[in-house]
């Protein structure tokens, strides 16, 4: 049998096929199509301390092969995602990994904090990297000294898995990822989403309310897995591999790039049942090419 | 309210009912008579990037072995469903959202559609008629052309009122003040107002409607991400005592009381 | 009538639509499809000093709604382009800008010399940004004090009008682009490719035979309309803005979020003739519109 | 060489010719007959992003007013052409490249194709009849199903010689052992070959025919991106002299002399 079980950074998976933070909303939304038992961890909407509204719409917008969202992490925020969302979770054989994002470090630490013992949470990801808030941690995913002491600050308030989702609109992704190495994180995310713009020529406004917005969906894919490849390449943390991921191909060669899981996003969206025919697609192509276990494939990948 | 299921669905029937307005009509396997009209579903086509998102259409009409959808070609999307040959398939996910609460027993009703926005009503007159409320129908069209689902107003006896923005039907001028009219003209008690339209027009029709005291529903059509309420994509402001919050349209609506929408957003 | 004349640092265009390099030859390859009158400007392949015969194949791969290459700058060499190139352009009533690539601060101020005073070349633009060859500029266009003295010792090289196109690969294109206005530079081209990678999951073999290669096509296209937002609210240098054009439509994005000009660069290779559509299109929109020149509609995006 | 002209082209006919393998009929108002043999059109889709780039196929035969392609279903593009119905429009830019050039008079030909590459060799053997050449064909399969073109070779009177991997047909084995037999055999003047297939195919090929001294024609099928050799993206390394140099397969080819291509590359 191919064995696709797979740690990250101490999180135990049974198969690395996750959801990616913000489209998947807290599980429940998606039980009539998915079964969560047979996903390798669920990643879950980013939470604040406080509840937030989010931005205006229009949030959302279509470009090609991809969609520009700016969502502004509205939330439930701590209390009531503990209260209210987490018990559902607890009742699947799978992971949790809940997706922090804040202001301060103060902030981040404080939900590091209420999170380290709790029932029902497998691992933590910080969100530094929202584009579609003027504080949504975006400055500590483009700034390396930032970045190190929020993860420092963070390793300290938890012992949890500690995963950190970079942002892709950086110079080097591979610096921002050795620091995370450095500042103790068990794992990196990669990636959010690249930021974009779209204009109604008829009206002259951009089509969401605040302008810019995050792109994801097939269209970054290449993108997604070129960072992957770097950071592979020039850190030892697992790596959770996104952005695009629509078909079991598309998964492969986040894996042969050298991710350890991968998240599946927008494709969510277009076809609820993605993330069950990406495990039952790694399934067949491990057993078609023989291939024993992920980590005889991840970070194979020919060049030249 | 049943929660979505995704199947297949094989169209059957595809027939231009006015300029680039078609009707469709989809078999699938799961029978659409639960349906509460306003509900939607959430359109695939299957294996392409581009368009990369499903399309949100309200099921029009519900048979045995599916429904149909009347749409409007307004781009990428719906130019390509248009396209579709009888026979192609396409993934729906359905029935989603909540639909029109029908109104308490000894009610009238006024149903007032602005162009395509009939196709969110006509499963609601259908029922309104099948429960024997007093029911008018007001539809606002770009001319005589554009007037939908007449036979099937008809058919159901249920009185029909056109306006046309060229007057070449009807009143010459807006819906709005065709209800604004039959509105003033209802001498007992304050009839049930529903509506789906451009958001001008819904806009105005609240304002026309609260003025008189009519309670409004209204069936809003925000661009949408997964049409299940996770994106939070599809929000609308809606006022809650003194606070303002955003509803997702895909699961808090697609119907609202049209008093707490905030109508001052772009959709 | 509809005034579509358009004053780029001093190179003036007869309408905004050009062609980006290495896109469309020397410009005879589509004499059959394009009349090269009705361009605004011809943008034309990266030259280099000595010339260059490129990277090894595979050079090309398709990704969802865009493109990968890895050409590595092959190109005649200057000496060849200013003999056997340069004259066929001169017959026609449109202008030329030439890319100029190179290792060193050196190459690039001997290419602008050449070239200063040369008939028939109208303007440079310095690509210190193809992702595909080790040293091809891509280190000046991220690195903002080696970008600063690049410009500075071109702009005492030439009196040309001097563009410098810019690399989308940075966490601010903002500063590179208010570096280049500082240092004397006539307008900004935003953008040159995103880096990407594709792998063929079932050789597990990178795709390019380099691996990583520039993302270009439609899929990158929110990320250029962003970027010439920002750079347009930051500087007041005119922008040639470029990424994903195929339509009018796309054209109309770029103006509206800022730019003076666009250039056409993948769409050349699927449909020929789509910078001829595009200048028809212009013409007609403005004209339904009203509007009396480029000026009106240029940064007229509405955002909120 | 006749450079391209972009034209729209209606599929006016199609048929499943083995597994997986369509040919297909376009008609344009542009006469064909001018077209070289081994020279390939570039075929585009059109309004799609996905897949973004054209597809080149070979001129397999021509007509008055156009011409047929012959293809095998490998992916994205040639999946979706082969679910273009018949009535429908592509645009299709030709001719493009270069052709393969006759033997000169009183040379004979060995014509040898791989799988689908025989798409890119029937109009040369046509040609070649038609010169009175005297040329044998050798056709190497999959298995008997996959044998392309059998019928239309037979017509033209020109012996064909097949080998399928399986050995449901002809030679067990690879055609290239077919060809080093029947190059063997040829006691006269060395024949001119000509190929097209997978690449290991022409290169085993390429080693069989220069070590007999048959000057060999090979025709390439490199990933294109533009097909009018500006975006570089097709080159192929060609010996010349002491040196190595890129050429474009669009422009320079498709057709190449077997013996200056550096086969240990990728494609
Ligand atoms: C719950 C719901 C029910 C709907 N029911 C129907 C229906 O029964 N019949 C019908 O014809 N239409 C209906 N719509 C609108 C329909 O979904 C859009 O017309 C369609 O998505 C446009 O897709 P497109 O690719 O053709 O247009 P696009 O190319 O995406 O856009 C073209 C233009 O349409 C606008 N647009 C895009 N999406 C929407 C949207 N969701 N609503 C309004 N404008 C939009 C764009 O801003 C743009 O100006 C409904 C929408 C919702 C949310
Ligand atoms: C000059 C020329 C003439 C050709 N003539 C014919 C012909 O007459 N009949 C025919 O069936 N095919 C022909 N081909 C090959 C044909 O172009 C490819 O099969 C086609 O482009 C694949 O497109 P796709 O979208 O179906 O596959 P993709 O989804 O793009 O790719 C599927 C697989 O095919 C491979 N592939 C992609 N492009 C090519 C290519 N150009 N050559 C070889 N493999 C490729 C990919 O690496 C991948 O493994 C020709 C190619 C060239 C360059
Ligand atoms: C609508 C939407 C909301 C998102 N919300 C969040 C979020 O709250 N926190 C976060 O870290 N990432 C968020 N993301 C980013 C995704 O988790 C993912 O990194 C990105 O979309 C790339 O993957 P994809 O292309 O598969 O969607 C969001 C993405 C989308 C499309
Ligand atoms: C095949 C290819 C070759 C290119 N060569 C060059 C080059 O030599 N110099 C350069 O500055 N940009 C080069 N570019 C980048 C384009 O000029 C352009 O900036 C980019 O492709 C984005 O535009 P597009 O999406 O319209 O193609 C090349 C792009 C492609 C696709
Ligand atoms: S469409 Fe995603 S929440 Fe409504
Ligand atoms: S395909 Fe572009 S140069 Fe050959």
């Amino acid at each position: 049998m191919t064995d696709l079980s797979v740690n990250i950074g101490g999180m135990s998976l049974k198969n690395p096929v996750m959801t990616a933070s913000g489209t998947f909303g807290y599980g429940s939304e998606y039980a009539e199509f998915v079964d969560l038992n047979r996903l390798g961890a669920v990643g879950l909407k980013s939470i604040t301390v406080e509840p937030r509204e989010g931005n205006a719409p229009p949030r959302i917008a279509e470009t090609e092969a991809g969609m520009l969202n700016s969502i502004g992490l509205q939330n439930v925020g701590i209390d009531a995602f503990i209260s209210d969302k987490l018990p559902y979770l607890k009742q699947f054989d799978t992971r949790t990994l809940v997706n922090l994002s804040g202001r301060t470090v103060a902030d981040y630490v404080e939900l590091c904090g209420r999170l380290d013992g709790t029932e029902g949470v497998h691992g933590l990801e910080l969100n530094v990297s929202c584009p579609n808030v003027d504080s949504g941690g975006m400055e500590f995913g483009v700034d390396a000294s930032m970045l190190g002491a929020l993860v420092e600050a963070c390793r300290g308030a938890t012992t949890l898995p500690l995963i950190v989702k970079l942002s892709p609109n950086v110079t080097s992704v591979v610096d921002m990822a050795r620091v995370c190495e450095s500042a103790g994180a068990d794992g990196i995310s990669l990636i959010n989403t690249l930021l974009g713009m779209a204009i109604n020529v008829e009206t002259r406004r951009a089509e969401l309310s605040r302008g810019m917005g995050g792109l994801s969906g097939p269209a970054l894919k290449p993108v997604a897995v070129r960072m992957v490849w770097q950071v592979y390449n020039a850190v030892s943390l697992p790596i959770i591999g996104m952005g695009g991921i629509s078909t079991t191909e598309d998964a492969l060669e986040f894996i042969i790039a050298g991710a350890s899981a991968i998240a599946v996003g927008t494709a969510n969206f277009v076809n609820p049942r993605t993330t069950m025919e990406v495990v039952d697609g790694l399934e067949s192509y491990f057993r078609r090419h023989e291939i024993p276990n992920l980590a005889a494939l991840r970070g194979t990948c020919i060049v030249g | 309210m049943p929660t979505g299921r995704d199947t297949e669905a094989r169209i059957v029937a595809k027939r231009e009912v006015a300029p680039n307005h078609f009707e469709m009509r989809l078999a699938c396997d799961a029978p659409a008579t639960e349906v509460e009209p306003g509900q939607f579903l959430h359109l695939w086509l299957p294996e392409r990037v581009d368009p990369l998102l499903r399309r949100p259409y309200t099921v029009y009409r519900t048979h045995d072995d599916g429904f149909d959808i009347l749409f409007q070609v307004v781009g990428r999307g719906s130019g390509l469903l248009a396209q579709c040959d009888v026979g192609a398939t396409v993934r729906v996910a359905w029935p989603l959202g909540g639909g029109f609460a029908l109104p308490p027993d000894g009610s009238t009703a006024i149903v007032v559609g602005g162009g395509v926005g009939m196709a969110s009503l006509y499963l609601l007159i259908e029922r309104l008629a099948r429960a024997h409320v007093p029911t008018q129908v007001l539809l606002g069209a770009r001319s005589r052309d554009y007037v939908l689902c007449r036979s099937e107003i008809e058919a159901l006896g249920v009185p029909l009122h056109i306006a046309t923005d060229d007057g070449s039907e009807g009143h010459h001028g807006f819906v709005t003040e065709l209800a604004a009219t039959v509105l003033d003209e209802t001498e007992t008690n304050t009839p049930h107002v529903y509506a789906c339209g451009p958001t001008p027009m819904m806009q105005a029709l609240t304002k026309v409607a609260t003025e008189r005291d009519a309670p409004t529903q209204v069936a809003l059509e925000n661009r949408m991400g997964c049409g299940l309420g996770v994106c939070l994509g599809c929000v609308v402001p809606i006022r809650a005592d003194e606070d303002v919050s955003y509803k997702r349209v895909c699961v808090e609506g697609p119907v609202f009381d049209a008093r707490v929408v905030i109508w001052e957003y772009r959709v």
